[in-house]
């Protein structure tokens, strides 16, 4: 995009700034509308939940526009602050939480290649910049000065702190399986059938992504865990003393902390972009070499994904709305005694089966099939980013360990 | 499969199993479960599995004709097949020695034409395991000597064994908690509460069964040593099982003293045959010596060697070590030298020396079964150990450690020579008289069985004296049944009384039917209930077999008639006190009403063994020829118990003797007493005895037509000589027990008096010393070490400054120095070349 | 005027936010706001390593260092910010005498850091993309894949991977997990009044 | 010399890690909280890691000479054991804290010479 921009604006270096403002521009909006669209969805999801109809008048029908009255309501409130606060954490705290949730759809694909920045470290990066939300929360609950603020914000380290071990070990199973830890290499693996998904690929990884999940709502701090912001103990947990527009950003970041796991999610287990169905291949929008067709055909790849995520935003709530609140020590041993030791054992039984049965579950599965061949996807993928660097980076970036292994093995055979 | 390969593996590993088991609770038995709960499973089933082994090599000797124990260049010979026409006699030298080139069947015309129609007597199986090592001649090995009564016993030991443990396992139930000993009291007047040991039990019954075996299966005397006193140290364990009462340790002691004194004869006779013949196995030993096969004989084929024709010869070394002050003469013992001197049997010759020689072996040997077997004179300590708990009693003192004097005798049987033979006899005749009287007025329930015990032990040495190897042999095997039933039950009644006197007891049959019925089938068994001429219970067939065996010895020394007149004496006793003790138990009306109130049958684990036994102590001296009638034999061929002795028997044993000491002495053959004329008066005889026994015991304890108490008043010197046991243990206490304890003070006191005063007057001396010592020490050594400890602190006191504890301040050291360390390396690497 | 070398501009970017911060860590006196300068100092250095080509070094120093190493520093912080622990006064004489030997220090390291020509201008090799993840892994699993045509056999003896040091940095991790876990176990309440601190 | 367009070599980072490493010195040198010493040692170990993924890097030396993949093994060495050390630290902080109801290391020295 950046060359593209070179084109017509003279400053050449005004052309990268430019496209990293679209780029971040485009991001925030999934963070922001996302936050609007989500804060009404859980008004109308608890409500049907609760036998009731949520906001209806608003902006006409089902009270779309509600969020957007509510925000306008806390902008214009007053911005208050504690007379014992520690007055640059208090400010900083919201905005710290907010860009480590925002940090984090840096490397988020939406869709094939449809990414703010590539990486090779693509779900490493992600799991740690959203860790470092909690952060803002711990910072929040400190410089608040108040009793409630600060046991929040205790629970809140304790609970991430620890909830981050499994959910790590969760992430790192289909990385296992597909050898890579790029997002975009893992999501053009599951190409294909819904089969294909990595849920579906062996047992283990089914147990794990229910696992993951169960630690992703955990680690975003969503109920039946919000323990930092539980209102039957702690008033309102870290965020008692906020309000305003700080109170706001705060839930922003929460809602895109939410969508932003939930999109993870989507591309280790759900496929990503990819639908159940190879639709885009049998409409020939998989072409990459026309730039219309794979545009389109990348469009629907993102509304697939944007599908999916909304999907498990919506699971969140109703298992919101559904599960009364753990207590602090069983939240603890969920963690600790349920899910690290089945999140262990699923990692040591992908392990194993990826060992024995590198296919999957449904064999034959051409796709990794390949790849664990080390051989270049040259059939149903053409090279996954013709723009990037060189055809050798792609190679060697899609070969993954397999290819590496067999190397190694190759030069201990030349030595001996 | 070969017979020789297999029976070997298998017999070592139902021999290695009750080690396996005790090794296991030695190390794990407190954590078997709780309180050692698992203990006895573990050892049950260790000898259940040993015994399922057992029986499955019984099955290679099962079948007559299974060439079980033939070498293969058997069938060469087949010649000696048992339906061979021609009973030339030289069925042993063929069927044993399957060496053609040295077979010899011109020899040994003289033959036996009662043997013919008996199954072969076949070779045994010898050799060894593993040689633990060689010493010159020497070698101690770990070796087996099979042949079927060596399989038969290990079948009778396991099987009975495995009946045992699994009664053990309910009768020791209390151990496994807490238990309080009533019977002991401390010093302050409590009971003994101690924690209960019922994983010890096991460990205990499963050394002992794993020594047992090894006894049976031992094939040179060495192995029979050790596996001997392993026997008698594990009955000193159980007999002193309770060994907080005064009483089970006093018998413990007195079984183990006693025993001691059988097995310093038994060294003597061991030696000498080893000092004499160079060898400590049984058979002959096959083995490469230089990549040559060198076959060894062994003690029995030295001793009744083939050339002899398996006559009992006193064998070249023996003459040797006789004739040594000949050799040392100068005279060169050559091979017609040797049967020269053999042949002067004249007193002061050197032939009688030899002989001798034998006799003290065999005397020795017989000296070390007297002490394991109680036989008299050391029958004393049997009843004593009655002090074990009843499941020792049945195993270790009724059918398998007693039966093993009983065994070694029957093992060593070719050595002996007729004068020990009737040593042997007169023996077992005075002790099975002594014993079955002393029965009579037992009122404990376990000491008459104890005296019983004795009394059967001394039938068998009877009839082993009187050359009955397979009657004795088969009273070993099915007394050994009937009297571990007869313990059983007594423990079970004991189980559920609490009490062993008998006289406290009575109509328990109602409360306890499983154990009274059981008890009365072992009583019948004991007794020799059975029609004549037809059918009847195991103790039937080995004790008909006995006394016409003793019938037979009769007829050819008549000077000796008082054996048979005696046993037949002691089968009346024997039915008599026997059902005095069930009439007593279990009939009639309850005695002491609390104790019959509280009476309850044992169970389940306690009885169906009981039920198990009982069958076999009814049924196991039966073979098909006692079913002729119904065509058994026809059908799997003549076998049993007797058949499969008869398999067993010494070579050359069958031949009729004489003595050579006691001219007048002679021994039929064995075979001979199944001639009508002994057989049919012994099968009368038995039957009127029994007969009679069981009436008057039934007159007097049962219907009560004569009154006890009448007959003891009348009989009064007889009844206290009774009572007392003959005074034996006074006698021994008197001639022995007292002057050793005199004699141990008067060493004390020697000891008290001169040689402690000299090592005080010792040590006196050497403390002197060492004060000196302690001075120079102290002044000069110390002053040394104190002033290099004390420059050292100072040193220290000086340095301590440094450390002030801070952590900052370290940091700020290390800081520095780091700083001034790169400061003074780069001066030196700048100003240097 | 030259072109803005990016990557020069972003190192300095990060450079300098890295350093402030440190020293912003040394100023203040506030343990709280000691402990956010920190967190801002490593997440600064993490972009460092991204600069530096070092991907996953990066996302760890992010994911461990401050997602976890540090989240358990303030965890720490919290539990202990009772009100004369948040600031707690260092005397001049002491921060002096620190600042003169840093100083010294600071001297010594930057003349070593500056002295070497090669060390001052780079030679970046032709650009090579490397995922870095997997050697890394490969590396600690004791198969150096980046060496594989190291021609010096005495060289290639030594690139035997990391395959120790990672064992024992596992077990290493276990004994800490499990003795920290120990240490800081709730105590019994001592018999006989609280423990003399004087 | 423009910062800003000329590349930037090894001494550059170096100069980073350096400070950095000072920084961390100082602070543990001055700092009387236990848990101000404690992140002393974290920003101490952080220059070290500089100079490591610095040496390390195929951006800034020749990958001949450069010691390639072992300086950012080594730098995730420091990382892991770093998160090892501060738990350990951590728990003789609170140990220490509990049993003296302090956490000034100064007040730390019963083991004064």
């Amino acid at each position: 995009m950046a060359e593209f921009l070179q084109a017509y604006l003279a400053p050449w270096w005004l052309a990268y700034v430019v496209a990293a403002l679209v780029h971040a521009v485009l991001l925030i909006n999934v963070v922001a509308v996302g936050a609007l669209i989500f804060i009404w969805l859980e008004r109308k999801v608890s409500g049907r939940i609760q036998d009731r109809l949520g906001p209806t008048r608003v902006g006409g029908k089902f009270g779309w526009l509600q969020t957007l009255a509510d925000g306008l309501k806390l902008i214009t409130k007053e911005d208050l602050m504690p007379e014992g606060a520690d007055g640059m954490l208090f400010r900083m705290a919201p905005y710290i939480s907010f860009c480590a949730s925002f940090a984090g759809y840096l490397a988020l694909p939406f869709a094939d290649n449809w990414v703010g920045a590539r990486l090779n470290t693509a779900v490493f990066f992600i799991l740690a910049v959203l860790g470092l939300e909690v952060f803002g929360v711990i910072l929040a609950g400190y410089a608040s000065a108040s009793k409630w603020s600060l046991f929040g914000a205790m629970r809140e380290a304790a609970q991430v702190v620890s909830y981050e071990v499994p959910l790590g070990m969760c992430a790192v199973v289909p990385v296992l399986i597909a050898g890579s830890m790029d997002l975009v290499t893992i999501g053009q693996m599951q190409h294909g059938w819904f089969t294909n998904w990595f849920v579906f690929h062996d047992p283990f990884t089914f147990i794990t992504f229910w696992v993951y999940f169960t630690c992703a709502t955990a680690s975003v701090n969503r109920a039946p865990f919000d323990l930092a912001e539980a209102e039957s103990e702690l008033v309102a947990g870290f965020h008692t003393e906020y309000s305003g527009l700080r109170w706001s950003i705060f839930f922003m970041a929460e809602y895109g902390s939410m969508f932003a796991v939930s999109g993870l999610a989507a591309i280790l287990f759900f496929g990503g972009w990819n639908g159940p169905l190879p639709i885009t291949e049998w409409l020939g929008l998989a072409d990459t070499t026309n730039p219309v067709l794979s545009y389109l055909g990348n469009f629907i790849g993102m509304l697939n994904f944007m599908f999916k995520c909304v999907f498990g935003v919506t699971f969140m709530m109703w298992v919101r709305w559904t599960l009364p609140r753990l207590r602090i020590d069983q939240v603890m041993t969920t963690c600790l005694k349920y899910c690290t030791p089945i999140a262990a054992a699923s990692f040591l039984g992908a392990t194993l089966w990826t060992y024995f049965l590198p296919g999957g579950l449904i064999l034959p599965n051409n796709a990794y099939g390949l790849v664990r061949e080390g051989q270049l996807i040259d059939g149903p993928y053409p090279p996954a980013d013709a723009e990037g660097p060189s055809k050798e980076t792609a190679n060697e970036k899609t070969a993954g360990t397999g290819d590496l292994i067999s190397q190694v093995a190759g030069e201990h055979r030349g030595r001996d | 499969m070969d017979a020789a390969v297999v029976l070997p593996k298998l017999l070592a590993l139902a021999w290695l199993l009750p080690l396996a088991s005790f090794t296991l609770i030695v190390f794990f038995g407190p954590r078997m479960g709780h309180a050692g709960v698992r203990a006895g499973q573990v050892a049950t089933g260790a000898i259940l599995i040993g015994c399922l082994i057992s029986l499955y090599a019984l099955f290679f000797v099962w079948l007559p004709y299974s060439h079980a124990f033939e070498t293969p260049a058997e069938e060469a010979h087949a010649a000696a097949a048992p339906d061979h026409p021609a009973a030339t006699g030289d069925e042993h030298a063929d069927a044993s020695h399957g060496d053609a080139d040295h077979a010899d069947a011109a020899h040994g015309a003289e033959g036996h034409a009662a043997a013919s129609h008996h199954a072969p007597i076949i070779k045994p199986i010898a050799g060894d395991w593993y040689a633990l090592g060689e010493f010159g001649s020497l070698r101690i090995t770990i070796g087996y000597y099979i042949d079927s009564l060596t399989v038969l016993m290990f079948s009778m030991v396991t099987f009975i064994a495995t009946c045992i443990h699994f009664y053990a396992n309910g009768y020791m139930h209390d151990e496994l908690h807490d238990v309080v000993d009533h019977e002991v009291k401390l010093a302050n007047g409590h009971h003994l509460h101690r924690p209960g040991r019922f994983h010890r039990f096991f460990q205990y019954l499963s050394l002992f069964c794993f020594s047992m075996l090894g006894i049976v299966i031992a094939g040179n005397i060495a192995m029979i040593f050790v596996f001997w006193e392993l026997v008698g140290i594990c009955s000193y364990f159980l007999i002193g099982f309770y060994i907080e009462r005064k009483s089970a340790s006093n018998a413990a002691n007195k079984a183990f003293i006693v025993n001691r004194i059988g097995d310093f004869g038994m060294i003597i006779g061991l030696m000498a045959l080893f000092g004499s013949l160079g060898t400590f196995a049984f058979g002959d030993l096959t083995r490469e010596v230089d990549g040559k096969e060198v076959t060894e004989p062994g003690l029995f084929s030295l001793v009744r060697s083939e050339a002899n024709h398996h006559h009992l010869v006193v064998p070249d070394g023996m003459v040797k070590a006789a004739a040594a002050d000949e050799i040392a003469a100068g005279a060169e013992p050559t091979a017609e030298k040797i049967a020269e001197w053999r042949g002067e049997t004249e007193p002061k010759q050197v032939g009688r020396y030899a002989y001798w020689l034998l006799v003290v072996a065999g005397l020795g040997i017989f000296c070390g079964c007297v002490g394991k077997s109680a036989q008299f004179p050391l029958h004393v300590w049997l009843p004593d150990a009655m002090e074990g708990p009843t499941p020792v009693s049945a195993l270790v003192h009724s059918a398998t450690m007693v039966a093993a004097g009983v065994y070694l005798v029957g093992r060593f049987f070719p050595v002996f020579v007729p004068e020990v033979l009737l040593v042997i006899a007169i023996t077992g005749c005075i002790t099975l008289f002594l014993a079955a009287t002393i029965a009579i007025t037992a009122t404990d329930i376990k000491r008459v069985l104890a005296y019983s015990t004795v009394s059967q032990l001394g039938y068998m040495m009877l009839a082993l004296g009187v050359g009955g190897w397979v009657a004795g042999m088969f009273h070993l095997i099915t007394h050994a049944f009937f009297k571990s039933l007869l313990f059983m039950c007594s423990g079970s009644v004991i189980h559920a009384c609490h009490t062993n006197d008998m006289m406290k007891m009575g109509g328990l049959r109602k409360k306890m039917p499983w154990t009274a019925y059981t008890m009365l089938a072992g009583c019948l068994a004991i007794m020799g209930a059975g029609v004549p001429f037809s059918i009847g219970l195991s103790g039937h067939y080995s004790k008909d077999a006995i006394l016409a065996q003793a019938y037979s010895f009769k007829d050819s020394n008549p000077s000796f008639g008082f054996l048979f007149y005696v046993a037949a004496l002691g089968a009346v006793i024997t039915a008599f006190y026997m059902f005095r003790l069930w009439f007593l138990t279990f009939a009639g009306e309850p005695r002491d009403h609390h104790i019959y109130d509280h009476a309850h049958e044992s169970p389940k684990i306690m009885y169906y063994p009981l039920v198990v036994l009982a069958v076999f102590a009814v049924g196991v001296g039966w073979s098909t020829t006692d079913f002729s009638w119904f065509g058994l034999h026809h059908l799997f061929g003549e076998f049993g118990v007797r058949e499969l002795l008869d398999q067993a028997q010494p070579v050359g044993t069958l031949e009729p003797t004489h003595g050579v000491l006691l001219e007048n002495l002679k021994y039929p053959s064995e075979h001979d007493s199944h001639l009508d004329k002994y057989h049919i008066t012994a099968e009368l005889v038995a039957f009127g005895t029994a007969i009679s026994g069981f009436l008057l015991a039934l007159a007097m304890y049962d219907y009560r037509i004569l009154s006890a108490a009448e007959v003891r008043a009348h009989f009064g010197p007889i009844y206290q000589l009774l009572i007392h046991k003959w005074y034996f243990d006074e006698i021994y206490n008197a001639l022995f027990v007292q002057p050793t304890l005199f004699l141990g003070r008067r060493v004390a006191q020697f000891d008290k008096q001169v040689i402690d005063g000299l090592i005080d007057r010792l040590a006196w001396m050497t403390r002197g010393v060492a004060h000196l010592d302690d001075l120079i020490d102290r002044y000069f050594i110390d002053g040394l070490v104190n002033l290099t400890a004390s420059c050292t602190y100072g040193v220290g006191i000086w340095f301590r400054g440094a450390e002030t504890g801070k952590l900052r301040q370290y940091v700020m050291f290390i800081v520095v120095a780091t700083v001034s360390l790169f400061f003074l390396v780069s001066l030196i690497l700048a100003g240097g070349p | 005027m030259d072109a803005i070398n990016w990557h020069s501009f972003f190192f300095l970017f990060f450079a300098l936010l890295a350093c402030g911060f440190s020293l912003a860590v040394v100023m203040t006196s506030n343990i709280v706001h000691m402990a956010f300068y920190l967190t801002l100092a490593l997440g600064a250095t993490s972009g460092l390593f991204f600069l530096a080509g070092a991907d996953f070094v990066g996302a760890m120093q992010l994911l461990i260092y401050v997602g976890g190493t540090l989240v358990l520093l303030i965890f720490g912080v919290m539990l202990t910010a009772k009100g004369p622990f948040i600031s707690m006064k260092t005397s001049a004489g002491d921060l002096v005498l620190g600042a003169g030997v840093g100083g010294a220090l600071l001297v010594l390291l930057l003349a070593a850091a500056t002295q070497v020509d090669a060390w001052r201008v780079s030679e970046p090799s032709p650009p090579v993309a490397q995922v870095t993840a997997s050697r890394l892994g490969m590396a600690l699993l004791g198969a150096r894949v980046d060496k594989l045509d190291e021609k010096d056999p005495v060289q290639a003896r030594g690139m035997s991977g990391y395959l120790l040091p990672f064992e024992i940095v596992s077990v290493h991790l276990l004994v800490v997990l499990i003795g920290s876990a120990y240490l800081a176990r709730p105590k019994k309440r001592m018999v006989g009044g609280p423990v003399d601190t004087a | 010399m423009n910062l800003l367009t000329q590349p930037v070599g090894v001494s550059h980072y170096l100069i980073v890690g350096a400070i950095m490493f000072v920084a961390g010195v100082v602070c543990m040198a001055t700092k009387r909280n236990a848990l101000g010493v404690l992140m002393g040692i974290e920003l101490v170990l952080n220059g070290a890691n500089v100079n490591f993924v610095a040496f390390g890097s195929v951006y800034l030396r020749p990958e001949v000479t450069g010691i390639g993949l072992d300086g950012q093994l080594v730098a995730l060495f420091v990382i892991v054991l770093a998160a090892a050390e501060a738990a350990v630290a951590l728990a003789i902080t609170l140990n220490f804290y509990n049993n003296h109801s302090t956490v000034d290391v100064d007040q730390a020295d019963e083991l004064k010479g």
